[in-house]
This record gives C-alpha cells, structure tokens and sequence, in this order.
C-alpha cells in the first residue's frame, strides 16, 4: 500500500452531533475511517442516524465533541470547503411545480460551489453537466422545468447534480428510494464505476436486491453509533442487516 | 443623461429617476418574490423613516440617520430571523412594525418638544424635485443592482433553488444570503425617496408576476422584469409629468392593468383538452 | 392648595390646530392664557396624518378642561385636524367642541398687513371671552402688531426688490409681490393647481422656449409646506448660465430653529431675498452626493465583509 | 365593560380596545405567521385607505366603503392567487400596490377638486376616540374570531400543517382557505381604526413569534399568543394614557422587546453540548 | 358473487388527464376496475404516470375526458367525498423542522376529512388513531414534533395517518422508500390485514421483495396507460415488470 491511500479520506473518531434544541446528541461517539475509492454500504433502522452522520461528515451539522477529518480537512471549522469535495444526495425533498429551473440548471448548480465565487460555467464544467446527463439517462428532460416532473425523475436529476461535481466522496442517502428497478440498476452501476475511479461512496440505503456482486464494506447504526462494520460479500447483506440491527447484536 | 432627447430637465429627470429606480427594483424584485420576502419593501421604508426621525431627534442629518437606520435593518435581518427560527417575512413585519413605532413615538415626543419632522418624502416619494447628481446616484444604484446580481449569479439561483442543496455543494449560503438582503435592503432605501415607501412594493413585486405568468426561466425573468418595469415606469413619468398627473400612483396603477392582463394571458394555467 | 391653583384656573386655556393661530395668541394673552398647537408646524397638516392623533392624546388632560378651540377653518383644518379632536371629545363624553374660527377662513398672514389682521382678529376673541383683561390684550396687541410692522420693507428695500426678477411658488406669491415688492417673472405650483396649467415641468418648457425672459431671475422661492417643487426650475436656469438661487419660504411659525413667532416667519422670509438681510438660517438640502456615498461605502463595505469571511 | 374596575372612560375604552384587538389579532397571527401571509396586514390597511378614498370622492359614508374595498381584496385574494399562480404573499403584494395606488391617485385627483382627504385614522389608529358602541362591536370581533377557530380548529390546523395532504384527506380546502383569508381580513379592517394600519403588524405577528420561541405546540400558541398579547397591550394602554405617552406606539415598542428578550431566551436554539 | 361484490369500488373507463399548463395530458384513455379488497400492486417506469393515476383516482387532479366512479361517486364533481373515503400516502414530502404539529396530530388530521365541519374528535377517533399509531409501533414518537425525525419515521407517521382513517380504498405511492427493510415487512403485513379487512390497497412501489407470498394482481403502466393488467404469483412479479416495461411488451 501506498502511504497516499493509507491516509483515510474521511476520518471519525469519537464524535458526537446534536440538534438545535434538543437535550440528548443523536450521534454518539461514533468513529469511523473510509479510504479513497471505497463503497460502503450504511444500514440500520430508522431513526438510527443514518441523516446525521452524512450531515455531520459533510459539516451540514456541527458535531460537538470528537475530531473529524474529511479530504484533509477539519470539519469543524472548514465545513464549506469540505462540501465543495463531498458530493450529498438528500433523502427528502420536494420542489415546487412553479420552480424556475431547468434540469439542466439544476445539475449546473452542482458546480457551482467548486467553482468559486465571481466565475461563470467554463466549457468543462458544461461537458461535466453534459456528462452526468447523459449517464443518468435524463438527455430528454433537460430543459424542462425540475418541478413537473415525477418523483423517480426528480431524483435522477439530484443524483446527476452530484455526478456532475466531480466529488471525492460521495454521500447518497436513500438516492433508490423513488426509482424504477431499470434504474436502480442502472444508478449502481455507476456508482460502481465512480468508486472504481477512486471516488469513496457512501451509500445510505434500505434496499439490499441491486447491490454489485462482489465483497463490499457493510456498516450498519443503531441508536446513534456503529454496531457493525465488516466486509461481506453482497448476498449477506441483507441476513447482517437484519442480524446487527435487532436486540442480540454482534459488535464489530 | 438624456438632456439631449429630453430638453426639458424636470420630464428628463423623473424618466432617468424612474428607468433607474425601475430597473433596479424590478431585477431585485425577481428574488424577491422567489424567496418570499415581499414585505422587505416596507420595512426599509419604515425602517428609514425611523431613522430620520431619530436623527433629527439627536441633531443628527437626517439622510444619513435615514440611511444608517436602513442599514442597520438591513444587517440585523439575516441573522434574526436564524436566531427567532421566524421566515424572513415575518421578521421582516417585526422589524417593520418596530421601526414604524419608533419612528411615530419619536415624531410625537418631538412635537411636544417644539421640533418639527418633515421626512413624508420617504413615504410618499418624488420625481420631480430632483437635482441631476441625485439621479446620477439613481444610475449608479442600478449599476450596482445589475453587477451584484452578474457577480453572484450563480449563488442567488442556488439559494432560489434550494438552501440546503445549496449549502451541501459548498455554497457559502450565509455570506451570500446576507449580502443579499443587504443589497436588497441599500437599494430599496435609495429608491424610497423616488417612489416612496407606501407604493414601492409595486415596483418590488409586480414586474417579477408579470413576467413570471409567462416563463419559467429564470434568466429570461432577470431580463424581461427590468424592461417590462422600465418601459412602464418611463411611460408613466412621461404622462405624469406632461399631463401633470402624480407620477408614482399613476405608473402604479398601470402596472397593476398590467398583471392583470397577463394573468388573463398566462398560458401556465391552461388545462391542456386534446386527446394527445 | 386652593390659593396656588386659583390663579392657574383663571388662565383661559386654548386649542389651536397650528402654530398659526398658537402664536399671536401666547403674545397677546401673556399670562392670561396657555395655548397648545394640535399639528406639527413644518408641514402641511395633511402630511401629518401619523402624529395628530398621538398629539391629543398626549395633551388630552389639557384639551378636556380647554376653554376656547381656536381653528381657521380652512379645508385642511376642516379635514386633518378639526374632525380628530370633535371626535376625541364627543367618544368621551365632553360633549361638542365649539369652534372659535377665522371669519374668513382663507385667510392669509404671510405679509404684514395680513399678519397684523390676523393677529387684530385674535385679540378680537380674547377680548370677547375675557373681557376682564381687556386691556392687557389691547395692549399686548398693539405691541404685536409693532413687532410685526418693524419686519416690513422700507422704502430702500422696496426699490432694490422692485429690480429683482423671482418665480415663486404660488402660495408665496402674496408676500413676494405685494409685501416684498419683488418682480414676479412666473409662479408654479402644485399639480393640483388650476388643472396642473403651472407646474414646474411646465415652467420648464417656458424657460427653455423663452430664455430671454427669465434672464435675471435671482431666486425660486419655495414654499416650505409644500415640499421641493421648485429644484427643477432653479437647475433649469443654471444649465443656461442663470445664477438663480432657490430659497425657502416658510408659513408657520415653529418650523425652523430660530424662527418662532409671526414675526420672526416675515423676517426670515425677507432676509432669504434681501440682499444685505440676514437670513435667520437657511437650509438647501443637496442630499444626492451624500446619499451616493453612503450607498457606495455600504456596498463595497457589504462586499468586503462577504470576501472576507474565510 | 370594565367602567367599574377603571372609572376614567378614557382610558378604560382604551383599554378594553386595546385587549379586545390584541386577542383577535393575536389568534389570528399564529394563523398568518404560520402560513406565510404576514403581509396580510399591510395590503388590508391599505386596502381600507384605498376604499375610503374611493368612497369620499363617490360621496358615500367613508367607514362603509373602506370595510367593502378590504372586503372586496379578502374575497380576491385567494382565487387571484391561484389563477395567477403566485404565492399568496405575492398577490398580497399586487393588490397592496394596487389599492395604494388607487387610494393615491384619488387622493390627489381630490386636491385637485380642492377637497380635503380624511381616513387616516385607518393608517394610524386611534385608542382614545373610541364610543362606547365602537368597543362593543371590538369585543364581538374578538369572539367572533375566538369562535371561528375553534369552530374550524381542525380544517384550520390540517391546512397549517399541509395543504395537500390535508385535500387528500377530504377536507374542502377551498373554502375553509378562502373563508380563513376573509375573516383575517375583516379582523383586520375592523382593528385598523384602532391601532392603525402601519403598526398592526405588530399585533399580528410579534405575539405568535413570541410564544413560538418556547412551544412547538399549535393548541399552546393559540392560547398563549392571546394572552401574551392582551397583557403586554393592557399594559401599554394604561400606561400610555396615564403617562400621556402614545399608545400604539409604546405598546409596539413593548411586543418588540419581549420578542428580542424571547429569542435570546428560547430554548430551541440551545445546542446541548452533552455526551448523552 | 354477491351482487354487491361486483360492483367495482374504483372504475375508470378511458380516462384523460393533464397538468395545467402541459400541452399533453399525462393519463392517456386509461381504464381500470378496481374491487372490494383487492391488492394491486402498480408498477412501471418513472414518470409512468403512476403518481399521476393514484391522484386522479382522489380527484385530487381533474380528468379531461372519460368516466371515473369510485366508491360509487362520480370523482369529477363529487373529488372531496371521494377523498374522505380513499386514502392516500402521498410520494414525496419534507416537513418544516419546526412544523408545530406532534405525531399523534398528524395522525388525527387523517380523520378530520371524514368528521365533517363542527366535529371534535369523538372517543372512536381518539381510538383509532390510538390503533393505527399503536398498529405502525410509533407509539414512543407520538408527542414528538413530525418535523424533528427522520425520513423513515415520518414515513411511518403518514401511512398510520391513513390507517386511522379507516378509509374503503387506500393508495400508497412508493410507502416502502424511507422505511427499513423491519418496518417494510411489518407494512406489508399490515396492508395484507386491511386488505383481508376489505379495504381495496392500490400500492405503487418499486420494490418488490416484500410482497405478500400469494397470488397478487399487478398493473404496469407506461405512457400514461395500462400496458399490463393481470394476476400472477409475487415471486413473479419482478420479472414481469421487467418484461411489460420494456420496449417489445404484451399487453393485457
Ligand atoms: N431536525 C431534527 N431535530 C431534532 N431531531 C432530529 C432532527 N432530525 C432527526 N432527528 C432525530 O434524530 C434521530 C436520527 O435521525 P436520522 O434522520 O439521522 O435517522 P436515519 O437513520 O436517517 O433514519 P431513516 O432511515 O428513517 O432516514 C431520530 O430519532 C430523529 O427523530
Ligand atoms: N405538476 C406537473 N406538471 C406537469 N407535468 C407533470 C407534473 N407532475 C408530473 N408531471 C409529468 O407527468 C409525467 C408522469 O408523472 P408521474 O409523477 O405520474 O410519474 P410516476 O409514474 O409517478 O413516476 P415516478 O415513478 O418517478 O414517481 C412525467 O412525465 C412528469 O414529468
Ligand atoms: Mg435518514
Ligand atoms: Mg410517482
Ligand atoms: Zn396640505
């Protein structure tokens, strides 16, 4: 092994993240390393602060105590610079019908943080969007307005958005949820390909049926923190799920 | 500017005064209206007459106190309305309601004070006392409007979008977003004394409906907004000032006919009753 | 107790709705009276919607036991201040207010013909209400009326004056022409006025059609209760090379620092155009560069904090 | 009512009015903040002005006309928002302007004529001219709008919460939406004369964002904001009318630094900085 | 049969449907029968027009053309009434953090349709809700604000909403997204039981490893149309989605 790859991506020890307002943090001294050009799958019920981690490695929330690194970079104070690497498909959102968006704008938006304040869309960052159209499939609904279009629809645009990036690592947190099987399937293998390119995925995920055939890192949560981190070939995937998650577990 | 299409100074400036005031507003107004902070205009004008009547309550100018007091307002709306977890609007109207009170206490406890207050302009507005450097002011602050908005394109429309996806691609939202309603907020002081603070929000608001009935694009409303505002407004100083009819309440009214007919027009509300 | 408050109930207190009205009667009654003034004396009463109310309310222990209400009766009284203060003291049971007012309720007081017969017409009212101090208020009248006189134009003044080309606003064409014996070139007014025949545009339209006649207008006289209609014409005549300057007149008494009573208004006045007159102050709001500033400073400043934020 | 706990009728009027508004407002602002319409206020104001002025200058009694034009705007505002397709607190925003300019335009056509123009009362409000008959028909207003919202708490809550889901259920939106807009409207207009257009704001929006600094509760904001509100304005009309100081203003002042104090104290901005 | 069975509770016959504004409807000359405690299960690609069927079965949008029917009322003119007796858990949703409702509210809102103007809720609502929320083991959230969980749990709050209507047809778009592969099984079961119960479930869902081990009738559309209308055992139904929704398909 290089020194270069032995030097985690993103790298947790200890953390803990609360919310506004609230008496008990949600995260609780979790740790956690993902080196470059991993895939790892997060599993766990709901509620089990699945959200909360992606948001805390991205700096969307503060953690509180515990050191975080991510791309070289505390989290805790450089969290702008650490979302300019990190891409982030949300789990929920809704737009309006009347948004004023094309999904070609909407993709371009991935863009924008990287490319800094005062600069416009050069002809990479277009053939960036362009690319991430046409990986996911969505060449025909381009110019149409983000907000009339179905929910699947909806989520291939976000999830182009972050292709488009060009990210280090990328979160996606349920990004199955709203797609037909085709493109579940579809989705993966992509999201294969960029973890062969090296870029560290992260994906949240319920559904275990479309998983690549091969070894893959598992990590399943409960009440805040890991309680199993392992990796196992895809067809297991489900059995250790449902396995860690209920009361007896193994602990990794 | 324009002496030499417009001989006559008094027309000439209120066009200038309306074209600037009209495109700035307008190309403010589409964010405006997008982020749902449309009692922003109020509040800067309350927010200034305040002012002044602080200011002159402590022997201070009172364009300056005016201006300071929409600043300040300005500054504190951002983080306030984080703070109180409130939309911006309802600080906003908070804010607003705060200002007006201060400013009505003021002016009465003055009053038993034997000092007078003369600040109504910044409530009803004028564009036809203006000397050529204040319109100069005008053309500027439409230049500024239109260079922020170039500059932080990308930012605005991201905010538009979404806030959140916006700050998870490494936006820095808070700076952005602040300095926008900061921009908002100088330029809407500004254009108090031209239009006044009680009609402003028809150049704030309408514009961005009127065009918004027939687009979806954002870009296209950018443009079209400011030309629309400004065909308008600049048509209404011209019959206001010639037929002597009260500029502002006449553009007003005429952007009001405006809507309305795009409404009627606006081929977002129909249901499609073919077959394919 | 008794003692110290009987003297107290003898004054004659009194409502007036404008510093107009307020300050002859402080004159002429002395010690015979308190006067308190409804609206605020630098603008109109019809900008001043926002304060008359709180203003009785804040005097609202001293109108109820007021003896007198003293009005013009013009149509701004008729229609900004009058009506506020009826309706205050029927809701609340202190009955109908009685008016004393003006005989001719357009009367003017911005010369000192006027002025004094302004002033003749409030002694008049004292008189007949408190005939026991009659002559206390014959006497402080006459005093008055002298202090009045003395801010007339003499004979040298009138000559320079009759030399001097103005346009005025219409509301100060009396006192321009009559009473300063100034020569009136034009004269514009609000939009509301005679169908909007005499607007400043209008004016404007003249100058630029007519140069020659407004070729030594010296001053554009506002009419400082109706805002600043005349910095148009003033930039009108300066773009042809006319060094016209603008003044402002004033109406009431109270609406600028040292300018407090009836004659100080007529002195001020005159002193703006007089050459040699002293004027009492003389404020030319040129806010544009200021504002231009701020905004600049603002901005960038704004800019600035945004860049800075690493 | 009260004469016999407060024998000045003066200031027991004020007082009483003051109570009775501040409720009314007060329940009818956990509404308004909560649905994004908090220029509700503004554009009714303005409405009533625009209507006196039309009824002044068609010589009809002028209360009447205002109360129909806000009317007139309470009954537009939903449908025109929805054919327009614009937020609710945009189309606010539009026939604002628009009575504004209205009410402008024939405010200074009347000067013209030479004829005076009086409803100002409806921008600035007035406490202490009130008949006895005036307060009566307040505290009818008061229960009238107590009474609605528990009459239809839940339609009401289910729309606050979720326009969509809430149609899914079966409840009619439609006219539980638009009824709910048309009492805001008409607690409005009838509050105007008291407390006066341009500081209403503050009574309908400051309560409500008081009492959200601590609950997240809508049955508490709907009891508390009302008593938030009526302690905080029975407060600041006595002391206003006995200290000669002006009311609404003062009052104003009050709501703005409970809600300064209520956000700095609130603790849903607390950030635990516990392990557990 | 009785003949009241017969009698189809959900019946369209060659209905068109657009959106305001589009040039083309989105529903195309669809017709459908739905019976008494039938379990449908629609599948298909994005922007099929599944979501787009399930809201013009409530009337929540207006059909153009042809005749719609449920539960015995005209949806076109009488879509409020229709709506107090179908459920609906709709696709997409976010809720405010700061939304001021708790999750036993949102629960009784789903009755609120039902109780009419001028009705507190009765001891029987107050039961119902009790059951539903007891019946989705949300029971520990219930005085929980909705806005402050997670997607999973809000999930769960909205389908229990519908249960508590005790409504005769139930539509759920993609109800399984958010959940956790525990929460999935157990509505699964649950939606079994309404439909034992009689209650017509109308499911669209991309997933289909939970289905009910039995024979279950499944509906494909693409286009805006039915393209596959028939029954077939659960661990069939990938497969044949697969096929009717790709480009050379049989039709029903
Ligand atoms: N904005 C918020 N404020 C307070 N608490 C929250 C907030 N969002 C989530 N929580 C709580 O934090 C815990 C973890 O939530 P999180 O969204 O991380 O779960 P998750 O693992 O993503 O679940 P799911 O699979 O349902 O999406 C839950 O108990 C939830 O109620
Ligand atoms: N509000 C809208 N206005 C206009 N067109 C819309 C609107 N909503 C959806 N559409 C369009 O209608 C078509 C069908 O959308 P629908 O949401 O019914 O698809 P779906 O089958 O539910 O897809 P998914 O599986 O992605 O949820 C899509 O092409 C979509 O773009
Ligand atoms: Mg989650
Ligand atoms: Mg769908
Ligand atoms: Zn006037």
């Amino acid at each position: 092994m290089q020194p270069e790859a032995k030097k985690p991506l993103i790298s947790l020890s200890g953390i803990y993240t609360a919310y506004e307002g609230d008496h008990a943090p949600v995260i609780r001294g979790l740790s956690l390393e993902i080196h470059k050009g991993e895939f790892i799958m997060v599993g766990g019920p709901n509620g089990a602060g699945k959200t909360t981690l992606l948001e805390s490695i991205n700096g969307l929330l503060k953690i509180t105590h515990g050191h975080a690194t991510v791309c070289g970079l505390d989290v805790r104070n450089k969290g702008h610079e650490v979302r300019k690497r990190v891409g982030y498909v949300i789990q929920n959102f809704t737009f309006d019908p009347l948004t004023p968006f094309s999904v070609k704008e909407v993709v371009m938006m991935g863009r924008y943080g990287k490319m800094g304040f005062f600069r416009r869309p050069s002809a990479e960052d277009q053939q960036a969007v362009e690319r991430a159209i046409g990986m996911m499939g969505i060449k025909e609904l381009e110019d149409r307005p983000i907000g009339i279009l179905s929910g699947g629809q909806q989520q291939k645009v976000l999830i182009a958005q972050n292709i488009a990036r060009d990210p280090e690592i990328m979160l996606l947190d349920e990004p199955f949820s709203n797609l037909d099987f085709l493109s579940r399937e579809f989705v993966m293998d992509i999201l294969e390909k960029l973890a062969e390119s090296g870029i560290a995925i992260v994906l949240v995920s319920h559904a275990f049926d479309d998983l690549p055939d091969r070894d893959i890192r598992l990590v399943v949560m409960k009440d805040g923190d890991i309680c199993f981190d392992r990796t196992c070939p895809s067809e297991h995937v489900e059995a250790t799920v449902r396995e860690a998650s209920t009361p007896g577990a193994i602990h990794a | 500017m324009l002496e030499f299409i417009i001989p006559n100074n008094i027309l000439c400036h209120a066009v200038e005064a309306m074209l600037f005031v009209s495109v700035a507003t307008a190309v403010l107004g589409v964010i405006i209206t997008r982020i749902g902070i449309s009692s922003v205009g109020f509040t800067m004008a309350h927010a200034a007459f305040a002012g002044a009547a602080i200011g002159m309550f402590l022997a201070l100018p009172v364009t300056i106190a005016a201006i300071a007091a929409s600043l300040a307002v300005a500054l504190l709306l951002g983080p306030l309305s984080e703070k109180a977890k409130l939309s911006v609007d309802a600080t906003l109207g908070v804010l607003f309601s705060l200002s007006m009170a201060v400013a009505i206490f003021f002016i009465s406890y003055m009053q038993t004070l034997g000092q007078g207050f003369h600040a109504s302009s910044l409530l009803y507005g004028d564009v036809i006392s203006l000397y050529r450097e204040e319109v100069y002011s005008l053309a500027l602050l439409a230049v500024i409007v239109i260079v922020f908005v170039i500059l932080f394109y990308k930012e605005i429309t991201a905010l538009i979008f979404h806030r959140k996806i916006a700050e998870s691609t490494g936006i820095r939202v808070k700076p952005v977003y602040y300095g926008m309603l900061f921009i908002i907020a100088v330029s809407i002081a500004l254009s108090l004394t031209i239009i006044g603070g009680l009609l402003l929000y028809v150049w704030l608001v309408t514009p961005a409906a009127i065009v918004y009935q027939f687009s979806y694009n954002l870009r296209h409303m950018f443009f079209l907004a400011p030309v629309v505002a400004g065909v308008i407004s600049v048509g209404g100083a011209f019959t206001g000032v010639t037929c002597s009819l009260p500029v502002a309440p006449l553009t007003a009214v005429v952007f009001g006919v405006v809507f309305l007919v795009a409404v009627l027009f606006s081929p977002k509300r129909r249901i499609s009753n073919s077959k394919n | 107790l008794i003692l110290v408050s009987l003297p107290c109930s003898a004054q004659l207190n009194i409502v007036s709705t404008t510093s107009v009205l307020a300050d002859p009667l402080m004159y002429i009654g002395s010690d015979h009276v308190r006067v308190i003034v409804i609206s605020d004396p630098t603008i109109c009463p019809h900008m001043q919607t926002d304060v008359i109310q709180n203003n009785i309310q804040i005097q609202k222990d001293f109108i109820i036991d007021a003896d007198m209400f003293v009005a013009h009766n013009g149509s701004v009284d008729i229609s900004y201040v009058m009506p506020f203060v009826d309706k205050f003291m029927e809701t609340n049971g202190y009955g109908r207010v009685h008016w004393t007012t003006l005989s001719n309720p357009a009367m003017v007081w911005n010369t000192p013909d006027s002025a004094v017969a302004l002033a003749g017409e409030l002694k008049g009212w004292l008189v007949s209400r408190d005939p026991a101090n009659a002559t206390d208020y014959e006497r402080n009248y006459l005093e008055y009326a002298g202090r009045i006189r003395q801010q007339d134009v003499n004979d040298r003044e009138k000559e320079v004056n009759s030399g001097q080309d103005v346009i005025v606003m219409v509301w100060q064409r009396d006192a321009a022409e009559k009473w300063l014996g100034l020569n009136i070139v034009a004269i514009y007014a609000p939009e509301f006025y005679q169908g909007g025949k005499f607007t400043a545009a209008k004016l404007v339209d003249d100058i630029n059609a007519h140069p020659e006649k407004y070729q030594n207008v010296s001053y554009v006289i506002e009419n400082m209760q109706s805002g600043e209609l005349g910095k148009g014409v003033e930039e009108a005549l300066n773009d042809r090379g006319i060094p016209a300057k603008r003044v402002i007149f004033t109406n009431f008494p109270g609406s600028l620092p040292g300018v407090v009573t009836l004659p100080d208004v007529l002195s001020h006045n005159k002193g703006l155009v007089t050459p040699g007159g002293a004027p009492v102050s003389s404020t030319t709001p040129t806010r544009a560069p200021v504002a231009a500033f701020t905004v600049l400073c603002g901005i960038l400043g704004g800019v600035l904090a945004i860049l800075s934020r690493k």
